[in-house]
């Protein structure tokens, strides 16, 4: 790895930042893949000795809300389209990227917010919070979660802090781009520019890499229910059962 | 008057070389262990130098040492005004911090970059009314922003107010740093029947030589040569050695030709970069050669003053000018810069002859090009402003354009100017009625404002003014006993061949045939007289009366001689056919060979060793001395002159304005010029041509464009400051001259360099004007896009008045 | 610390190759690193100043294939490494394909024609005097435009398509070829393609950094003119504050076919209003078919300006632009 | 040791002791090692006003740079070195062309002509020179071999120019002292002198 940061220099012929070096790009990419290669392995080489899956036949309990998932796939589809027009210059890939860039990225800003208004007032908001005895979850079998087990509430809170990221200095940067609603002032100092830039493209490589991981898990065939349950919304009570505390989730009954 | 060589062409020594290529300018020599100095310039519009490591930089191999401020002032940096050799406070982008000498120039450029500079940043403003406004930015050391020619520095601020209210359009309302008025002004105005009133602005730009002030030194035998480039010969060579701070007798100046000059390299104090290679070979005792790039050129160079001003004339019924109103905030620039303003309202005074003239000033800088000055400093940047707005008193008055130009001419035993100085002769109204007559200008007022498609014709006339002769200079000139005459010329070759035309005089004076006439310039070796720096159009005025006056001594010390030796009285000798004879009997007499011979043989006042007049320079003095006993020498100290010589010229031009692409073609030009007797035809030809160029330049293209946020240049090359070419010029440019003598010239003659800018601009300016039913833009250049503003109704972002920027 | 005004070619390793395959095995082989040399008066000025710095130039003149004006069973073909003087001059190209030769004559001064060839006049880089002076701007890979800024002195720059870059396209003969409807041949190590004059060039919201569709280790090596085109009525104006050297404030390449007095088929492309030259298509669609007069003429210029977006200092390109189009319609 | 690396070397040295009479400091020394192949040679014969020279020429060296710091032809000059003022014009085959802004690597194989190679043999002035020093053509000179050049290119071309076609073919010459009237009127009376 040649650097993190890209220097420019700027009008006066001083260094500062220009930004993150995009060769990240490539080891975020490598390192996501290597690791997940190795998880896969590593699951395949236990598989067999876990061949008791619940069951999806039976009852059906009601895991998503329709328009949580609504949320969810909107936010999904936002993220990758940033991630995709991001990438594609840096990749010279040469489509008119920046207007479907911050388009999308003003979709997810306001989608994260109306989430976040939501969840404090509408939904179950504790069921999200990460308390320090969750941390003894993964490391003690008989212990079982609520809602969320602790590896989706890792997930959702490093991608809350990895989105919020992008999308404060994505705002920012929004600011130094002509847009209908405005015209550039061009006023920001390029030593702070170059720092926008920076946190940007870090919390951007931050982002690829959780979306990755995120993707994988989901993916993947143990728990592949979870997926399901964010596409269609139910679980089946053996998969409830399997995997959770009814004392600390009841989930309604699916119709 | 019958003259041998006045008045007629002949082929100056320096064009076989021009058109050979075998003239030398300064980066043409080269010398046995020639070392390459280049810059670390600033790349920051104000800042203040807090740390240089050059450590990294001299432990390179092949690099020879690093020439810093300390070396150049051992006594600390002088804190006055103008450009420095080197500085630790830059005011502009691109001025020199510190040299490398090395190998070569890359090792050199290489050195530089791994020396480290600590710049502290300090404010900077790149249009003089945002600094002058309060609250603003003040661009100079110190904390201040404006400078006072022969005065000095000043804190100078305005309201917001008031500089709104400048901006707007209106009579500045603060305190002027400077008022020079005469007349009544109020009386004035009240007995005009046309007043115009208007803010205005004229672009400084730089003089853009096409040769860059390289500059190539070295020290032999305890005494430095120096190659450079300059407008003035002794004159610059006497002050550049005060910069490096030699002995006059220790410098040895070499400048044989100067790729133009324009103003900007007359005197040594506008080019004190040519000081580096001279302390770089003293100190590191290597021959130093600084080559200069067309960026380097433009950013230690320097610039005319834009202007950002308010007038206001005043016309009688009859057409007279009763007063002039004129308010000018000059633009200094990073360095501080000259009196332009005031030469604006004297040119006006002078050619308009005004009852009443009031000029206020105020001087601010700004951090870009060092101001200077630069072809009619003054005279020029007001003469575009002035022309359309006599049109519109003419139009308004019911005059023709001719008519009211000829109601306020300058004639002998006028005054001009705020001091009211009286002409040493002017014919004004006979320059005007001769560019009227050649270029038909009453013939051709019906095709005033004709449209033809797209295009309309539009038709100007213009003036130009500037004083042009100067007094109390030096003569020498030598005879040996070849009978050859030694014109010894301190005057610089800056491509107007005055150099020569001058010398004619002394040639004239002896009836000397010219190929037995050797003129001796190009190097200080060759001790030569002092003289003016070869600015303000004075050359040809100033040094004809040395030429005639060292000439005149040595014609009186043959006829002393051959008097004394022959008989009779000096009043019954003359000279013709190169001997100094009796008039009664012309074979009673000596061939000049002998005559030198003789004088030579006597020593003393004829060999310049004694008897030499009292007031010479002490350049001269030690020129003198060094010649002393050599030769028979004719030596003069040229006492001051009564009056203004004026230099003036008139132009007329027809011009095909298209209104759907605000480009226009100048069909026919002539300028005819106002200067005494012509001494050199040609020479004066090229004068009138080249001022055209330039006047087309300041009227219509030339720019000067600092980014205002960042203080960096735009406009650092040809390309960028659009400079005239072949196809933006005439395909063909008249002239003609009066051709009439001036009583305080031996010859007649009086200069003509800038004044043939002037009215070239103030007419093609009124022509534009013209083709725009008479629309004063008030403003130089009018470019392409302003016409098209105009025309189409459009307006840009700009900022009223801005300086170092686009008007719109 | 950039504070040394450089004007010196730095040291750069020269290949000359004689033949395609040489030379683009050498544009291949070095991508971004070989920068392609042709006339090199868009070349010299960057290395010079140390604003770009490439390993390598490959100097294309030699190869005596991509060089030439031939006609072809549909049109001309016209090799990249042409000269300008030698397309001004041309015998076929000034009688069939005037516009062309009339672009071609105006580019700067009779040196650098007689030096600079077509293909490096369609690919010289942006003028904009900022990025010139070597700042990283966006279109020097940075994350700043100067140009377009509350006080940038952007009187050159461009009305329409900015994105984020507002620098124009310089050349005088693209628009030209846009209105041949010309075909770019583009070479490169694995193959030939070919595309329009108009896709050819390419804004910055596609691509900040490049202005044509070229990718590393790909050479434009002809420009084909159809026959379609030929013999059309041509029009080309470019309006400049020199007369020489300069580049345009705009310009204009009009191809129009007149059936009598009535506009059969036109095409128009003006230059330096964006950074592509911009084919005027809505203008095109209201002229085809109608009969030539100054209305139709007026109107075209107006319909040409619709929605452009003046910066700070080019609203006058707005109406001079609305001007030559009148004029181009105008014959 | 390779002999022929050796005796290359050994050749080079040779010239860049010839060149020493001339300046060399502006352009480059050389990186002569670990150069690719293919690359251009450096050591190259190329014809100046009729002579065949031979020289050391960096790859990246621009006509003007061979001309007036290897070969001390300082007759061309350089106003501004990226073509925007024509000082440096010289002819390539009869062609006016900005010796700043070309590679001598590029002209190697063509007939380059400088102003110092116009005089005839016996030293006469070519026609262009003799007028322009008739008609006092040039001012303060830096522009004039330029001129000159161009105007030579042209006559070479067109024998018979009119004014108009002058001033085109030397449109690509700034004067800054503005004497193109007079560098017009000098292309005319050389029309003459032809």
């Amino acid at each position: 790895m040649e650097e993190i940061v890209r220097y420019k220099r700027d009008v006066w012929g001083e260094e500062v930042i220009l930004g993150v070096s995009w060769d990240l790009l490539w080891v975020v990419s490598v390192a996501v893949l290597v690791l997940l290669a190795a998880h896969a392995i590593i699951m395949a080489a236990l598989a067999r000795k876990n061949l008791d899956r619940p069951t999806a036949e039976g009852r059906r309990v009601v895991r998503h809300e329709g328009i949580d998932r609504i949320f969810h796939w909107l936010m999904a589809a936002s993220i990758l389209l940033l991630i995709f027009t991001g990438i594609a210059p840096i990749l010279e890939l040469r489509i008119d990227w920046l207007d479907m860039h911050w388009i999308s990225g003003l979709v997810l800003t306001f989608l994260v917010v109306a989430h976040i208004v939501r969840s404090l007032f509408w939904q179950d908001f504790k069921s999200m919070l990460l308390m320090p005895k969750d941390f003894s979850e993964p490391f003690d079998s008989s212990r079982k979660p609520g809602k969320y087990y602790f590896e989706q509430k890792g997930m959702h809170w490093a991608a809350t802090v990895v989105v919020l990221a992008v999308i404060a200095t994505g705002l920012l940067m929004f600011l130094q781009i002509d847009t209908p609603f405005w015209e550039r002032t061009n006023s920001m100092p390029e030593d702070q520019l170059g720092l926008l830039f920076l946190l940007h493209g870090l919390s951007t490589l931050a982002l690829v890499a959780l979306a990755s991981t995120h993707i994988y898990f989901a993916l993947r065939p143990e728990k592949i229910y979870y997926t399901r349950s964010m596409i269609s919304g139910w679980m089946s009570e053996d998969e409830l059962a399997a995997n959770h505390d009814p004392t600390k989730w009841t989930p309604t009954e699916a119709d | 008057m019958a003259y041998m060589h006045i008045g007629k062409d002949f082929v100056p020594p320096d064009v076989h070389g021009k058109v050979t290529g075998r003239i030398k300018y300064a980066e043409d020599y080269s010398r046995e262990g020639m070392v390459y100095a280049r810059l670390l310039t600033s790349p920051i519009p104000h800042a203040r130098v807090v740390n240089i490591d050059a450590s990294a930089a001299l432990a390179m191999d092949g690099v020879y040492g690093i020439l810093t401020v300390d070396d150049v002032y051992p006594d600390g940096e002088p804190q006055g005004t103008g450009l420095k050799i080197l500085t630790s406070e830059p005011t502009l982008v691109g001025e020199p911090i510190l040299a490398v000498a090395a190998v070569d120039e890359k090792t050199a450029e290489t050195a530089i970059s791994m020396i480290e500079v600590t710049f502290e940043r300090l404010p900077f403003v790149v249009d003089p009314l945002d600094s002058l406004v309060e609250g603003g930015p003040n661009g100079y050391p110190g904390g201040q922003n404006s400078f006072v020619f022969r005065q000095g520095f000043a804190t100078e601020k305005w309201s917001a107010d008031q500089v709104a209210t400048f901006r707007a359009g209106n009579e500045p309302t603060a305190e002027p740093q400077q008022t020079v008025a005469y007349g009544d002004l109020e009386a004035a105005f009240a007995e005009s029947s046309y007043i115009y009133e208007g803010t205005f602005t004229t672009a400084g730009y730089p003089h853009h030589s096409m040769e860059p002030r390289s500059a190539m030194a070295y020290w032999e035998d305890g005494k430095l040569y120096l190659h450079a480039t300059s407008q003035s010969l002794t004159a610059f060579a006497d002050g550049i050695a005060g910069i490096i701070g030699i002995p006059k007798e220790d410098l040895v100046f070499i400048n044989a030709a100067t790729g133009g000059g324009f103003g900007q390299r007359s005197r040594a104090n506008s080019v004190p970069s040519v000081a580096i290679p001279a302390k770089f070979s003293q100190k590191i005792n290597r021959p130093v050669m600084m080559r200069i790039t067309r960026e380097e050129e433009f950013t230690i160079g320097g610039a005319r003053q834009g202007f950002q001003g308010w007038i206001k004339v005043g016309f009688k019924p009859d057409g007279v000018m009763a007063g002039c109103d004129l308010y000018i905030v000059s633009d200094n620039g990073g360095k501080g810069g000259g009196a332009d303003a005031y030469s604006a309202a004297d040119c006006i005074s002078v050619l308009y002859q005004a009852d009443a003239v009031r000029y206020r000033g105020t001087f601010i800088g700004s951090n870009t090009a060092h101001r200077g000055a630069q072809r009619g400093p003054g005279q020029n940047q007001i003469a575009p402003i002035i022309s359309p707005i006599m049109d519109a008193a003419a139009d308004e008055l019911g005059l023709s354009r001719l008519e009211i130009r000829k109601v306020n001419s300058a004639m002998s035993g006028d005054v001009g100017g705020p001091q009211r100085t009286p002409f040493t002769s002017a014919y004004m109204p006979q320059a005007l009625d001769q560019a009227a007559e050649a270029f038909d200008w009453e013939g051709r007022q019906s095709r005033r404002r004709q449209r033809n498609g797209s295009k309309v014709t539009g038709l100007g006339i213009g003036q130009g003014y500037h004083s042009a002769g100067r007094s109390g200079q030096d003569g020498i000139v030598m005879m040996g006993p070849d009978g050859r005459l030694k014109i010894h010329c301190g005057v610089g070759n800056l491509g107007t061949y005055s150099y020569a035309s001058v010398s004619r005089a002394a040639a004239e004076a002896l009836k000397m045939p010219w190929e037995s006439c050797d003129i001796l310039t190009g190097r200080t070796d060759l001790h030569l007289p002092i003289t003016s720096p070869q600015d303000g159009s004075n050359s040809i005025f100033t040094n004809t009366r040395t030429m005639w006056g060292a000439a005149q001594d040595l014609l009186a010390k043959m006829k002393e001689i051959a008097a004394a030796d022959l008989g009779g009285t000096l009043d019954e000798y003359d000279v013709s056919g190169e001997r100094v004879h009796r008039i009664d009997d012309e074979s009673i007499g000596y061939s000049y060979g002998e005559v030198a011979q003789r004088a030579m043989e006597l020593g003393g006042k004829y060999t310049g060793e004694s008897e030499l007049p009292a007031e010479l320079a002490e350049w001269t003095q030690i020129s003198v001395s060094r010649l002393a006993g050599t030769a028979f020498m004719g030596v003069y100290h040229d006492p001051a002159h009564e009056g203004n010589p004026p230099g003036f010229t008139v132009t007329c031009c027809e011009i095909e304005l298209d209104t759907e692409t605000g480009k226009f073609e100048i069909l026919d030009l002539i300028s005819i010029g106002e200067s005494g007797t012509i001494v050199h035809p040609q020479g004066m030809k090229n004068q009138l041509v080249g001022g055209a160029v330039w006047g087309i330049g300041l009227s219509a293209l030339e720019r000067h464009l600092y980014d205002p946020q960042n203080g960096i240049p735009a406009s650092t090359g040809y390309w960028q400051s659009k400079v005239p070419t072949y196809l933006d010029t005439p395909v063909k440019i008249d002239t003609g001259w009066v051709d009439l003598p001036d009583p305080e010239n031996p010859v007649g003659a009086r200069g003509i360099g800038e004044p043939s800018m002037g009215s070239v601009s103030a007419a093609l300016t009124a022509a534009i004007s013209d083709a725009l039913d008479g629309h004063i833009f008030g403003a130089a250049p009018i470019t392409t896009d302003m016409i098209i503003n105009h025309l189409a109704g459009t307006q840009e972002n700009a900022v009223p008045l801005a300086q170092n920027n686009f008007r719109g | 610390m950039v504070a040394t005004s450089h004007d010196v070619m730095p040291d750069i390793e020269l290949y000359q190759p004689t033949d395609e395959d040489n030379a683009l095995a050498l544009a291949d082989n070095l991508g971004r690193d070989g920068w392609l040399l042709a006339g090199g008066q868009d070349t010299f000025g960057w290395l010079k100043d140390r604003n770009k710095n490439p390993q390598a130039m490959i100097e294309l003149t030699r190869v005596d294939a991509w060089k030439g004006i031939r006609e072809t069973t549909d049109g001309v073909e016209i090799g990249a490494l042409t000269t300008l003087t030698e397309i001004a001059r041309d015998p076929i190209l000034t009688e069939h394909y005037e516009v062309l030769a009339k672009a071609a004559s105006l580019v700067a001064s009779p040196q650098i024609r007689n030096v600079g060839t077509l293909g490096g006049n369609l690919n010289q880089d942006a003028r904009c005097w900022y990025y010139r002076r070597g700042l990283d701007c966006y279109r020097a890979g940075g994350n700043i435009c100067y140009a377009d800024s509350p006080q940038g002195l952007n009187r050159e720059h461009a009305l329409f398509g900015a994105s984020r870059c507002v620098a124009v396209s310089p050349s005088d003969t693209a628009p030209a070829l846009v209105a041949l409807d010309a075909t770019m041949v583009i070479a490169s190590a694995s193959g030939q393609r070919t595309m329009s004059a108009e896709d050819y060039f390419i804004g910055p919201a596609r691509d900040i950094t490049h202005m044509t569709a070229l990718n590393a280790g790909e050479i434009l090596t002809a420009v084909r003119l159809p026959a379609t085109w030929a013999n059309a009525e041509f029009y080309f104006e470019k309006v400049a504050d020199r007369n020489v050297w300069d580049f345009a404030l705009v310009n204009v390449a009009a191809a129009m076919k007149m059936a009598g007095d009535s506009i059969e088929d036109v095409r128009l492309a003006c230059g330096a209003v964006e950074c592509t030259p911009r084919r005027l298509q809505t203008v095109e669609n209201a002229l085809r078919g109608q009969s030539r007069s100054e209305a139709l003429a007026e109107q075209a210029g107006q319909l040409a300006v619709a929605g452009a977006e003046p910066l700070n200092y080019n609203h006058f390109k707005v109406p001079l632009m609305a001007n030559l189009v009148k004029r181009a319609v105008r014959g | 040791m390779n002999p022929n690396l050796t005796r290359r070397r050994f050749i080079k040295g040779v010239i860049a002791s010839g060149a020493a009479a001339t300046t060399t400091g502006l352009w480059y020394a050389a990186n002569g090692q670990d150069r690719p192949a293919g690359a251009v040679e450096r050591l190259i014969r190329i014809n100046v006003n009729g002579l065949m020279r031979s020289v050391d020429v960096a790859p990246q060296e621009t006509l003007a740079s061979t001309l007036r710091y290897r070969l001390g032809l300082t007759g061309t000059k350089l106003g501004c070195n990226r073509g925007e003022c024509g000082a440096c014009t010289v002819l390539v085959d009869d062609i006016p062309t900005y010796a700043c802004s070309v590679l001598t690597h590029s002209m190697k194989n063509g007939r380059i002509e400088t102003v110092e190679g116009l005089e005839s043999a016996s030293g006469e002035l070519h026609p262009v020179q003799q007028a322009f020093v008739e008609e006092l053509s040039p001012q303060c000179g830096y522009c004039t071999p330029g001129q000159v050049m161009a105007a030579v290119g042209l006559l070479r071309e067109n024998p018979t120019p009119t004014r108009e076609e002058a001033r085109q073919a030397l449109s690509g010459n700034i004067c800054r002292c503005g004497s193109y009237d007079s560098y017009l009127n000098g292309v005319m009376r050389a029309v003459e002198l032809v």
